[in-house]
């Protein structure tokens, strides 16, 4: 069956970091940059908004937050409004629940809202809600959140691979580099690989540097089908595929440690569905929590073969030059990873980086771009490629 | 095994009320007019729409300048009730609710205290009351009260 | 554009109530009633699954709730993983979300999971995390809860059209008999005007059975693409129409008080896209969260003229023999209230109730149904219009 | 205005361990039996699939009809870590945590305990310990501490 182009029209975001700013300021802020980014859009365009978000009902006490966000916004939806939760890939899987929205033809503008607020006045507090992301009963326990988890699953790596600290630490080098280029950025100056040693131990072998941030943050786009999208914006870019695989939530029941076949399937049908194969793709956001998940990303995305992404990262080649860069906005561990809305960023970096408009970090001639968000104990996996051109 | 979060002092996750510090929230001005007894709300400097609440965003033009103004002390009761069962911890019953409408025709929700069921009259005029909220932090909530004949 | 047709082909339901169960185990039960509702159908034939569930976060310390229903419920997720919010409307978002998803073609066969635990130990605590409900910053920071937002409601709707307190009370004596001939049900014995006037009262002009439960629940459905649904059942439920509209979250801003008109926009979008009146429907699931409620339902869907709700509950008019029968589950006030599985509780009453299957409270003869779920104070309005032919 | 919640000597919003009890529970029996120092799952009486953790429905044959069967005292460590920074409050450094896999194939994640970093490897044996939850009810969780020479 035929199915309707759709593309994203228009998007900006907040300043990602510990902001002085509540969650609702947040949404603003990057609402804000989103109308500005395409000046034919106005809030009375929208028929249709989704809002990813994770945990305002513990970060904030606040729930129905979709309404709260359009309202925010000054969007009065007339055909979908809801907030979509999958932990750190709420953005991308809301990006895919409004396309396939308007593609079935029930709207045709849809906005897509991304927001966490995680800064709250004790930290022990912010770490203490993190736990609810694992299987409560089973594995947070045990006191199981995010780091702990991934370095598991680089002991696994190093040990079947032979992935070393120093292939590690190189992810955190580049994406640090990265985003000292972008200006929503929560980390904005480069590091070096003994900073990376002589960062915390936090879980071993992650440094502190080796782990994404707690941040604050919102991000904004806006979906249109094909016959809108000239209304907002003569630099769209294009869904030219995605997919979406899971596999649980329960640690023991991880399909795979130093493998991800989850990502496989969900890489396959993203290609599948655009026609393109690995090596067609110029740029990428993918989802580095932590340095591990980047380096096990380029082998389950194709980029390299299974067990070579250390040496990926070792020769260049996911940076500038290489063959394909991967995490030009500076990827989780440089813009920062407020959950939901991650995986709108991701949205907003490829279509800067389409256009022309990524300023100092610009990929040359980049055409068609790849993000990949997951979320749990690397069991979800959510795909998004991009075109600059309709497919 | 620890157990250091049940001996936290404040638990955010907890607490109904917002964070009014500026280096928390952009609106703090609404707080600190509050804590002197005015209450405020955000007006677009660009097209001039006065919303409630206060907005760092106007929903009418998108732009993000604003500036403070004050809002009239009293208002009349829209609709209003008395919730006597079932209501949430931090608060007492008989617990007074309203929706206020000011003159200039925008509505709020309040609290009605100093009240009794007598008040509770649709067009009954009512004027600001400031509240503190208790606990650690010097917090200000507002209220609305019944005006009483001089 | 021609849409692809979409039914619903398996439902099931767990026993509503105050549970003696984890929200874990209540998804289970559900899950079981599913699958044995629909032979054919085995945890590997669903490619996307939904979950729909307003507070987990607060209410047994968990987020990342999809994988974790999935698993629960054996579902390997290849084409769609997601946590849809939309606070009471949860159920028929997901519901709708799904719909466009398998519409758009890039899925076949979905699960939709609507599930809330909402007994905590302390019951105090489980109200006070309703206060995240409204607009928390400027709302709930009275004390606004549900209960007093719609006796606000109620007073202007009596105020303006001249609505009684028996009228209201007729609204939970009907709901309550049918209730009473529903398995799941969580109160199941009638009662009468009198003991409405005699239970405690809640918020002037609310008595507490006047008002819906606090209720621990969980409810699951299959939704299949039109090829697909042979291979399941006999007996699905087309969907024809659907319509959703917002107006924002606080409480100030509400678009009418004694009116509803985002209510008439869902309405009228859901009515034309199925290409059906008001009067064309046999038998309709509406949210009586309070009895105030269903009243202003009856009118702003069209089923009476505005301000006419309390005569048509006087004269039987939503009741079997009347015009249209409204709520023969028991709705939200006799079945139970767990936020997010009552939308897909609804959508569960209607396909038994279209194939003859709702035992002694069967509507005789029904072959257009209507749903609506709302959300927010009465701001969020969510309708899904079911046949049992294709349309 | 008073805050009766922060008063509450147990808050369940902000408790990570589960409600063990059977009018909570319908997998008490695990938490009865872990009592007695037995680790223990489900086994599903039609198609006698044993997951873990413990079920009610099974994700192979849909059934809900089982039974509980012991697991093995002792397991191997498939994948380990020690945290040292960043913990949750309620736990504390530094926190030692292993997948451990039993010999019929079955992982777990479990904290390890009287444990040090020495003992952090890939293929160690460990063997059960159980842990009393501190608070005001009677709970246990699991963990696995390193197998000494005896
Ligand atoms: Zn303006
Ligand atoms: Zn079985």
């Amino acid at each position: 069956m035929e199915i309707r182009r759709v593309a994203v029209v228009a998007g900006g975001a907040s300043k990602f970091g510990a902001r002085q700013a509540t969650y609702r300021d947040l949404i603003s802020e990057a609402g804000k940059a989103c109308y500005d980014s395409a000046p034919g859009l106005s809030p009375n365009d929208i028929e249709g908004f989704l809002l990813s978000t994770v945990m305002p009902e513990r970060f904030v006490f606040q729930t129905h937050v979709a309404p709260l966000a359009a309202e925010t916004l000054g969007v009065t939806p007339s055909k979908l409004v809801a907030r979509v939760e999958l932990l750190c890939a709420s953005g991308s899987s809301a990006i895919r629940l409004a396309y396939g929205f308007i593609a079935s033809g029930l709207a045709d503008v849809i906005m897509v809202a991304g927001a966490e607020k995680m800064y709250t006045p004790n930290p022990a507090e912010t770490v203490h809600h993190t736990l609810a992301a694992g299987d409560r009963e089973w594995d947070a326990i045990h006191g199981l959140t995010a780091p702990p988890s991934f370095a598991m699953v680089a002991q696994r790596h190093m040990k079947e691979y032979g992935t070393t600290k120093e292939q590690l630490a190189l992810v955190s080098v580049k994406n640090r580099r990265n985003g000292a280029r972008n200006p929503i950025a929560q980390f904005r100056k480069p590091i070096t690989v003994e900073e990376v040693y002589a960062s915390k131990l936090v879980a071993k072998p992650l440094n502190l540097f080796d782990c994404c941030p707690i941040t604050d943050g919102a991000a904004v786009i806006v979906l249109a089908a094909e016959h809108r999208v000239k209304d907002f914006t003569n630099e769209p870019i294009w869904i030219w595929g995605t997919g979406q695989a899971g596999g649980g939530n329960n640690a023991a029941n991880v399909p795979g440690w130093a493998e991800w076949p989850r990502l496989r399937v969900a890489a396959k049908n993203a290609y599948q569905m655009a026609g393109v194969a690995p090596e067609d793709i110029d740029v990428a956001e993918v989802h580095d929590c932590f340095t591990i998940s980047e380096i096990i990303e380029y082998e389950e995305l194709g980029f390299c073969a299974k067990g070579e992404g250390g040496k990926f990262i070792e020769e260049g080649r996911s940076d500038y030059g290489g063959q394909v860069v991967v995490n030009p906005g500076g990827g989780l561990i440089s813009r920062g990873h407020p959950f939901g809305a991650t995986g709108i960023a991701q949205a907003i970096e490829m279509k800067q980086q389409l256009h022309g408009h990524a300023g100092d970090r610009q990929v040359p001639n980049a055409e068609i771009a790849l993000t990949h968000n997951l979320s749990g104990f690397a069991t979800e996996h959510t795909i998004m490629i991009y075109g600059r051109e309709p497919k | 095994m620890s157990e250091r979060m049940s001996e936290q002092p404040y638990i955010n996750t907890m607490d109904v009320y917002p964070l009014e510090a500026a280096e928390q929230n952009k609106l703090y001005k609404f707080y600190d007019s509050l804590r002197e007894g005015r209450l405020t709300t955000t007006k677009c400097t660009s097209c001039g729409h006065i919303p409630w609440p206060p907005r760092t965003l106007c929903p009418n033009c998108t732009s993000d300048e604003f500036e403070w103004i004050d809002l009239p002390r009293k208002a009349r009761i829209y609709s209003c009730t008395v919730q006597t069962a079932g209501v949430p911890p931090v608060f007492e019953i008989p617990l007074y609710m309203a929706m206020v409408e000011f003159d200039n025709g925008l509505r709020m929700l309040t609290r009605l205290v100093e009240t009794t069921e007598d008040d509770l009259e649709i067009g009954r005029e009512v004027e600001l009351a400031v509240l503190e909220v208790p606990g650690p932090m010097s917090r200000v909530v507002h209220a609305f009260k019944p005006v009483r004949g001089n």
